[in-house]
C-alpha cells in the first residue's frame, strides 16, 4: 500500500495491535453463541415452506405437550404493531412490515419467514415440537422475479399497498411499492449532442452478506420488567429501539449486551430472533437462546436485491458524457424498502453531467426481505453504469480512466439527484490508477483482460457517545456504543490517544451495554471511525482540559500557562515545571479527584468516499471460468487512521465484490423456494479464489472531520462486478449484462456471440 | 439430530451381524463427511451407525507391483495420497483424492464412502471405475466382488444388500504405458460439487501410437457416475491422434444424460462433456509419456 | 438423557471425560458440554472450516465428527495453541498483520495453519491457499491471512536450533 | 454571496423541487422561500403551492415523512422540521436512505 499524506500525527497512521486482538486469536472472544446461562432454554423457529400462501390457521397444542417444550409462540404473540416507521441503520422500516417479518401475520410471504417459535430443555426437543406445529396453508402462486412482479395482473404481496410516488400517493395496488425520480438538465436535448449512445439491460441476482457468524439471541425477562438481550447486532442501541416497538415495552426496561460480531455488512442490523427470544423469555420466566443454522440465515435473513436495470447513455468524440437515463427495478424481497434510492443516488455520482435523468422503483417479491449489505444498492448500479461507460469509450476509442479524468466529479459539481459535492476525491483514485503500475503491464497471455471501474458511496455520521477515564497508572479507559466488527476499537481509540498525547496502547477501548453508554447508532455506512471517533476525540479534549486545570491547580498557575505536548504536561513559561500524563494521573486523587471525560455528539461532516479498481482476468472460452490474475483497488480514504485496517476493509469489500461478480446468487426454483443455501452452493470465493490484493490509500483528508476521516468500509465493493464484467469483455469480446457472471453465463454469451454452439 | 445408536465393529463378521440385525435402519459409518451431513439434515434417518474405522480389512492400504492396490473403505483421502508408491502408481485416483472437499474434509472423507454415498457427481468414482476398481463387498453371504460401475444404482443408491457393506476396493497394477486423469469442473476452484467430471484411462501399445485400451466415465450428468463404452470402441485400436480423441469426447457427450439445476444447464453439461474428456485423454496420455 | 455414553479423549494434552449421545458432534460437545467455545460453528456441514480441529494429528471439521468417535484419540483446539510462554507465532502475526476483522473465522485459520506450517514448515503462497480452501473468511479477502502465515513460518525457521 | 447582501430574494433559501412534485410548482425546479428553519421553509411552501406540505410531512405527526431525507447545503439533516435554514441556503429533498449519506 502506499499514501501519499506527510506524517503529521504521532499515532494517527501507525498500525498498533489491536486491543481486543489477542482475544480474538486465542478463542476466548465471546460471541453471542458461545454465551451460557444458569437455566437456559434453547428455541427453534418454524418456517414457511411455501414463498407465498395465506396462513389459514396455525395449531399448536400438540407442540406444547411435548415433554420438554416449555412455550409456543406465533404472530399473534406480538403486540399489535403501530403503523411507524423508524429509521434503522441504512434503510428506514415499517413497524408492522418488521413485526411481520419477525413472525408471520395472516400470510407468508417468502420461503423461510418465521412462522412460530418454541423453547424446550434443548435443541432436539425444541426440533421435534416444531414438527408437531400444525400450519394450514393456502398456497398462492409466488412472484419471485422483478420484472414478473410488476406486469399487470401479477399476483398481489400485500393486497392494501398503493404505489408511493415521492410527491404523488397513487391510488395503484401493484407490487410496486415507491417510485422517484431524479432529473437535471434537459435528457433528451443531451442525447441529440451524442456521437455515440450505448443502452443496455441488466439483470442481477441476489447475493447474501454471507458473515461466517450466524444470527443468534439470548433473552432473559425478570419478574421486575427487565428484559435483557445478548445478541449479535451492528447496533444495540437500534436493537432496543425495534424490541420497544414490536413488544411495545419502554426502552428503558430493556438492555441490549451487545457480544462480538462475526461479521455483519449490514445484514444485522434488522431484528430477527431477538423478538422471539424475548417473548419466549416471558412465557417461560427462564433465559431463552435461539441460533440460526446456516440455511435459516440464507433463508429467513436479508440478501441485498436482485435488479433489473436500464441504462442509455451518449457521449460526443470529445469523450464527454453529454446525457445519461438509468432506470432501476430493486426487489425489496417481501416488504417494501429495497436499497433502490442508494443505488438511484450513487448510480451517476462519479460523473460531473449535464443532463441525465434517474428513476427508481421498489419492488416486492416472493423472496427474504432485503437488508442493507456494503454500499446498499450501489454495487448493482455501478454494474449497469460502469459497463456502460466502458461501452462507451470503447466505441470511441478512449482509454477508460482518460474518459474518467474527463468526466469525474469534483469539489463544487452537481449531482444528478440535486446537491453540490464538498472535497471528494475521485479524480485524485482515477490519476492514482492511471499511474499505476499494473495499469501499464502486459497482460500476457491469451484470452485475458483487464478492466475499470470506480464507485461511490456516501458514508455517514450520526450519533455516538464515549467516556474516557484516567487510570492512576496513566492510562485511560474508553467506553463506547460502537460495536467493533472489524477493528474499530483500535481506531476509535487511536483518536483519543492522538489527542492525550499516548500511545495507542494506553487507551482501552470497551464496547459496552446500552444501559453504560449513551445513544450510538449502528456500526454501519462507513460512520464508526469517523462518529464514534469524533466522541471519542471530543471526550479526549474533555479529559485533556480537566488534566490542564489539574495541573494548573497543582502548579498554581492560570491554565493558560500550560500546554499538553507528546504526552508531557508543561510550563509555558517554566522548563521545571513539567509532568508526564502517568505522573498526572498518579496524583489525581489526591488533588481533587479521578478525571472522566465524556461527549456525545451528532456527527455531520460527512466526506464521501470514491474508488477505482483495476483488475486482470482470464477467462477459459471452453467453459466460461473466469480467473482473478490481478487486482489493484485505489480509494480515497480521507486520512487512514490505521492503515492495516484500511486496507483489510478494502480487500474485504473487493473480495465480497468478486464474489458476487462471478459466483455467488441466491438460486430459486419455480416454487420461489431457494435451493443453494449452504455455503457448498452459495459460492463465496475461498482463499484459492482470490490473488493478493493490492490496495493505493489515497489520503484526500474530509475538512468535515478533526483528522480528516471519511469512512472506507463500503465503497470498495461497488467496482468489482463492473471493473470484472469488463475486464471480461476485453478478453472475449463478449458484454456481460448479468450477475454472477458465472462459467455457465460466459459460455452462453460466448454461443450468443458465435451465432450458435461451439 | 435424531438420536441413534452408535456401534464400532472390529472384525468384518460383527459388522455384517450389527448391520443385517437392524437391515435398512443401519448405516457405515467411515469419513462421517456425507452420512452426519445428511441425518443432520433429515435426509436420511438411521437406529445405527456401525464405525468400520476399527476393521483391520477396512483399513489396509497396499500396493505392490504385481497385484495392484488393496483400497480400505475407511481409509482417508489423505492417507492415499500421502503413500508415495500409491500416488506413483495411481496418479489418476490422486486427482479425486487430493480434491474431494477442502484439508479438513480429506482427513476424513474416504473413497470407500464416496463410492456408497453414490452422488452423482461423486468425484472418486470415475477414476475408480477407469481404473477397473473392483468392490470387495461382505455380506452375511460371505464376501463378493462388484466392478465399481455396476455399483451405484441411482441417487444415493448402491447394490449393497441390508447387512452388505464395502470392505475395500481392489484396483489392477498400472500396465506399462497406461495413464489415468479426472478432471472436473467447477465454478470456483475448490470446495465445489462438480458441475461435470470427467475420469479417463489409456493404455498404449510399446510405441505409445495405438490405444490398446481405453476408458472413458463421467459424473454430474447422468443419474449414476457413467461408464462410456463407446468412448472406449471410438479408441481402442486407433492412433494416437486428435481425432480419436474427438471421437471419444463426442460418444462422451452422446452418453451423458445431464439435468438442468442450480449447478448447471443441460447444455452447458454436455458441452463440458465434451471439454473435460478431451482434457481427461490428453492428461492421460502425458501420463502414459505421450502428449 | 438415558442414551449417553462415557467418553475419555485427550483434550489439548490433557486427559478429559464426558459423557455424550451419539448424535452428538464433538463441535456440540466442545462448546456446550466442555465450555470451550473457541472453536467456532459457521455452516454445521464442513463448508467453513470454522469448527476446525486437529484430531489425532489430523486437520479436521469438528462438526463432521461425532464425539463418540473421539474415544482414547487427541484433539487439539484453538484453546491448547498459546502456552504458558505466550502466543504462538501464528497467533502473533495474525495481530500484526491485520489478518482478522470480526474475528469468528480466526480460530479455524490459526488451528488450520498451524497444521500446515507443523507438516510443512516453509509453504508456498499457492500451497497456503490451497491448504486453507476449506476455511472461509468473509472479511478480510485473505490477504493478510495468507501474508500472516507466510510470515509465521519464516518466524518459526528462524526460532529453530 | 455576503450574508444579509443582496436583494431579498438572494437571502432566500433556494428549494429544490423532487422532479414529480414539479406539478405542483407548475414545472418550477427550484423556487425561492423565505425561512430560517425547515418548518418554515415547508409552511412557506404549502402557501405558494398548495398541497405539497402533505407530501412532505407526515399527516398526523409533526414531522418530515420517514421515508425523505431533508439536505440542507450538501448535509443531511437529523433534526427534520428543526433544521436551521440559513440565507441562500440550499434544500433538497430525497429518498430517505436511513441514518445517513
Amino acid at each position: 500500500m502506499t499514501t501519499s499524506t506527510p506524517k503529521k500525527y504521532d499515532v494517527i497512521g501507525t498500525r498498533p495491535i489491536r486491543h481486543d486482538g489477542v482475544e480474538k486469536v486465542t478463542g476466548r472472544a465471546k460471541y453471542g453463541a458461545d454465551l451460557q446461562l444458569p437455566g437456559l432454554l434453547y428455541g427453534k423457529v418454524l418456517r414457511s415452506p411455501h414463498a407465498h400462501a395465506r396462513i389459514r390457521s396455525i395449531d399448536t397444542s400438540a407442540a406444547e405437550a411435548l415433554p420438554g417444550v416449555k412455550a409456543v409462540v406465533t404472530g399473534s404473540d406480538i403486540p399489535a404493531a403501530s403503523d411507524t416507521v423508524q429509521s434503522l441503520g441504512e434503510t428506514a422500516v415499517r413497524m408492522r412490515y418488521l413485526s411481520n417479518n419477525v413472525l408471520a401475520g395472516d400470510k407468508a410471504l417468502y420461503k423461510g419467514q418465521a412462522i412460530a417459535a418454541v423453547a424446550a430443555v434443548n435443541v432436539n426437543v425444541a426440533e421435534e415440537a416444531l414438527a408437531l406445529i400444525k400450519v394450514d396453508y393456502q398456497p398462492l402462486p409466488p412472484v419471485i422475479n422483478v420484472m414478473d412482479a410488476i406486469k399487470d395482473g401479477a399476483p398481489l404481496l400485500h393486497e392494501d399497498m398503493l404505489t408511493q410516488e415521492l410527491g404523488k400517493r397513487t391510488d395503484k395496488h401493484s407490487n410496486i411499492a415507491n417510485h422517484f425520480q431524479f432529473k437535471k438538465g434537459d435528457l433528451e436535448a443531451g442525447l441529440q449532442k451524442a456521437d455515440v449512445i450505448v443502452e443496455r439491460e441488466f439483470n442481477t441476482a441476489s447475493v447474501h452478506q454471507g458473515y461466517i457468524e450466524t444470527h443468534n439471541g439470548t433473552a432473559l425477562w425478570s419478574s421486575d420488567g427487565n428484559l435483557t438481550i445478548w445478541c449479535s447486532t451492528q447496533g444495540s442501541f437500534m436493537v432496543r429501539s425495534q424490541l420497544a416497538q414490536l413488544l411495545m415495552v419502554p426502552e428503558s426496561k430493556i438492555k441490549v449486551v451487545p457480544m462480538e460480531i462475526g461479521g455483519g455488512f449490514g445484514g444485522k442490523i434488522s431484528v430477527y430472533l431477538e423478538p422471539l427470544a424475548a417473548l419466549l423469555a416471558r412465557k417461560t420466566g427462564h433465559p431463552v437462546k435461539l441460533t440460526m443454522s446456516r440455511a435459516e440465515v440464507f433463508e429467513g435473513t436479508g440478501p441485498t436485491p436482485g435488479t433489473h436495470m436500464k441504462v442509455k447513455m451518449g457521449a460526443n468524440k470529445e469523450g464527454r458524457i453529454t446525457a445519461a437515463q438509468v432506470s432501476l427495478y430493486y426487489e425489496a424481497g417481501a416488504f417494501p424498502g429495497s436499497p433502490v434510492n442508494a443505488g438511484a443516488m450513487c448510480a451517476l455520482a462519479p460523473y460531473n453531467l449535464e443532463n441525465a435523468q434517474v428513476d427508481g422503483y421498489d419492488v416486492v417479491v416472493n423472496k427474504p426481505k432485503a437488508a442493507a449489505y456494503r454500499a446498499p444498492g450501489s454495487t448493482q448500479s455501478a454494474m449497469a453504469v460502469e459497463t456502460v461507460i466502458d461501452e462507451v469509450c470503447e466505441k470511441l476509442k478512449i482509454d477508460p480512466l482518460e474518459f474518467r479524468l474527463l468526466n469525474g466529479a469534483k469539489e463544487g459539481d452537481r449531482r444528478v439527484d440535486g446537491p453540490t459535492f464538498g472535497r471528494i476525491g475521485y479524480l485524485e483514485t482515477v490519476r492514482a490508477a492511471l499511474a499505476h503500475p499494473h495499469y501499464k503491464t502486459p497482460l500476457g497471455g491469451p484470452h485475458r483482460g483487464r478492466g475499470v471501474a470506480s464507485g461511490f458511496w456516501f458514508n455517514a455520521g450520526g450519533q455516538s457517545s464515549c467516556y474516557i477515564s484516567v487510570n492512576a497508572d496513566g492510562t485511560v479507559s474508553l467506553v463506547e456504543g460502537s460495536v467493533d466488527i472489524g477493528g474499530t476499537r483500535v481506531s476509535v481509540a487511536m483518536q483519543a490517544a492522538e489527542v492525550l498525547g499516548l500511545p495507542a496502547e494506553a487507551v482501552k477501548p470497551t464496547v459496552v451495554d446500552t444501559d453504560s453508554v449513551g445513544y450510538t447508532w449502528v456500526t454501519g455506512g462507513s460512520s464508526t471511525t469517523l462518529k464514534t471517533g469524533l466522541a471519542a476525540y471530543e471526550a479526549a479534549q474533555d479529559v485533556k482540559r480537566q488534566l490542564l486545570e489539574r495541573a494548573a491547580k497543582i502548579w498554581e498557575t492560570p491554565v493558560e500557562n500550560i500546554e499538553l505536548v507528546k504526552g508531557v504536561f508543561r510550563s509555558k513559561h517554566d522548563p521545571a515545571l513539567k509532568l508526564t500524563f502517568a505522573e498526572l494521573a498518579g496524583k489525581l486523587l489526591a488533588t481533587g479527584g479521578p478525571v472522566t471525560g465524556s461527549a456525545s455528539v451528532d456527527a455531520k461532516g460527512v466526506g464521501p468516499a470514491f474508488a477505482t479498481h483495476i483488475v486482470d482476468v482470464e477467462v477459459d472460452p471452453e467453459t466460461g471460468k473466469t480467473q482473478i490474475l490481478r487486482y489493484t483497488a485505489v480509494q480515497d480514504a480521507g486520512t487512514a487512521i490505521h492503515p492495516s485496517y484500511v486496507e483489510g476493509q478494502i480487500q474485504g469489500g473487493v473480495a465480497q465484490g468478486i464474489g458476487w461478480a462471478l459466483n455467488e446468487e441466491y438460486f430459486f426454483n419455480q416454487q420461489g423456494q431457494m435451493a443453494n443455501s449452504s455455503f457448498l452452493d452459495y459460492r463465496m470465493p475461498t482463499s484459492l479464489d482470490l490473488p493478493l490484493i493490492d490496495t493505493v490509500i489515497v489520503e484526500v483528508p474530509n475538512p468535515g472531520h478533526p483528522f480528516g476521516v471519511r469512512g472506507v468500509g463500503e465503497v470498495p465493493i461497488v467496482p468489482p462486478p463492473a471493473a470484472i464484467a469488463n475486464a471480461i469483455s476485453h478478453a472475449l469480446g463478449v458484454r456481460m449484462t448479468t450477475l454472477p457472471m458465472s462459467p455457465g453465463k460466459v459460455l452462453e454469451a460466448l454461443w450468443k456471440k458465435e451465432g450458435g454452439r461451439s | 439430530m435424531r438420536s441413534f445408536e452408535y456401534v464400532q465393529a472390529r472384525t468384518v463378521k460383527k459388522a455384517v451381524a450389527l448391520l443385517a440385525e437392524k437391515g435398512e435402519q443401519a448405516r457405515v459409518l467411515a469419513g462421517g463427511t456425507d452420512i452426519i451431513v445428511q441425518l443432520r439434515a433429515g435426509r436420511r434417518q438411521v437406529e445405527r451407525l456401525v464405525d468400520i474405522k476399527g476393521i483391520p480389512e477396512a483399513n489396509v492400504l497396499s500396493y505392490n507391483s504385481s497385484r495392484g492396490l488393496r483400497l480400505g473403505a475407511a481409509v482417508p483421502c489423505y492417507r492415499i495420497y500421502e503413500d508415495k508408491a500409491v500416488a506413483r502408481a495411481y496418479p489418476g485416483l490422486i486427482d479425486a483424492a487430493s480434491l474431494i472437499g477442502g484439508t479438513q474434509i480429506q482427513g476424513r472423507a474416504t473413497l470407500g464412502g464416496n463410492l456408497c454415498n453414490a452422488a452423482p457427481s461423486a468425484d472418486g468414482i470415475p477414476p475408480l471405475i477407469v481404473l477397473g476398481a473392483v468392490c470387495v463387498v461382505a455380506g452375511p453371504e460371505g464376501i463378493r466382488e462388484v466392478p465399481v460401475e455396476q455399483f451405484c444404482t441411482a441417487p444415493g443408491r448402491t447394490v449393497l444388500k441390508p447387512g452388505e457393506f464395502l470392505v475395500s476396493l481392489r484396483i489392477p497394477p498400472p500396465r506399462p504405458h497406461s495413464g489415468a486423469h479426472y478432471l472436473r469442473f467447477i465454478p470456483r476452484n475448490e470446495m465445489d460439487i462438480a458441475v461435470a467430471g470427467v475420469g479417463a484411462s489409456v493404455v498404449l501399445d510399446d510405441r505409445g501410437e495405438r490405444f490398446l485400451s481405453a476408458r472413458v466415465a463421467l459424473s454430474s450428468v447422468a443419474p449414476t457416475p457413467l461408464l462410456v463404452s463407446e468412448a472406449e470402441k471410438a479408441l481402442v485400436g486407433a492412433a494416437v491422434a486428435d481425432g480419436a480423441i474427438q471421437h471419444a469426447a463426442e460418444a462422451a457427450m452422446a452418453a451423458s444424460r445431464p439435468i438442468n439445476d442450480m449447478r448447471g444447464t443441460i447444455e452447458q453439461r454436455r458441452h463440458l462433456v465434451g471439454v473435460l474428456t478431451r482434457r481427461a485423454l490428453q492428461g492421460a496420455l502425458k501420463r502414459a509419456g505421450k502428449g | 438423557m438415558s442414551n449417553k455414553t462415557h467418553v475419555q479423549a485427550r483434550i489439548n494434552g490433557e486427559d478429559t471425560e464426558f459423557l455424550c449421545e451419539p448424535q452428538q458432534s464433538l463441535l456440540e460437545v466442545l462448546r456446550d458440554t466442555l465450555g470451550m467455545t473457541g472453536t467456532k460453528e459457521g455452516c454445521n456441514d464442513g463448508n467453513c472450516g470454522a469448527c476446525s480441529v486437529v484430531l489425532n494429528g489430523r486437520l479436521v471439521d469438528s462438526c463432521l465428527v461425532l464425539a463418540v468417535e473421539t474415544e482414547g484419540k487427541s484433539v487439539d483446539t484453538i484453546e491448547g495453541v498459546a502456552g504458558p510462554q505466550g502466543l504462538h507465532p501464528l497467533q502473533q502475526k495474525f495481530l500484526e498483520e491485520a489478518a482478522l476483522q470480526c474475528g469468528i473465522c480466526t480460530p479455524g485459520f490459526i488451528v488450520a495453519a498451524k497444521a500446515l506450517l507443523e507438516r510443512e514448515p516453509n509453504p508456498s503462497e499457492q500451497r497456503v491457499r490451497l491448504w486453507l480452501a476449506g476455511n472461509l473468511c468473509r472479511c478480510t479477502g485473505y490477504d493478510k491471512i495468507v501474508r500472516a502465515v507466510l510470515g509465521a513460518a519464516k518466524v518459526m525457521e528462524a526460532k529453530k536450533p | 454571496m455576503e450574508k444579509g447582501g443582496g436583494t431579498e430574494l438572494e437571502r432566500m433559501a433556494d428549494v429544490w423541487i423532487p422532479p414529480l412534485m414539479q406539478p405542483l410548482t407548475g414545472g418550477a425546479r427550484r423556487v425561492k422561500v423565505p425561512g430560517s428553519s425547515v418548518r418554515q421553509v415547508v409552511s412557506n411552501l404549502e402557501q405558494a403551492y398548495p398541497g405539497i406540505k402533505a407530501l412532505l410531512c407526515d399527516e398526523d405527526e409533526d414531522r418530515i415523512r420517514p421515508e425523505i431525507a431533508v439536505i440542507v447545503d450538501g448535509e443531511v439533516s437529523r433534526l427534520g422540521l428543526l433544521e436551521h435554514v440559513g440565507e441562500a441556503s440550499e434544500v433538497h429533498f430525497l429518498p430517505a436512505i436511513g441514518g445517513g449519506r
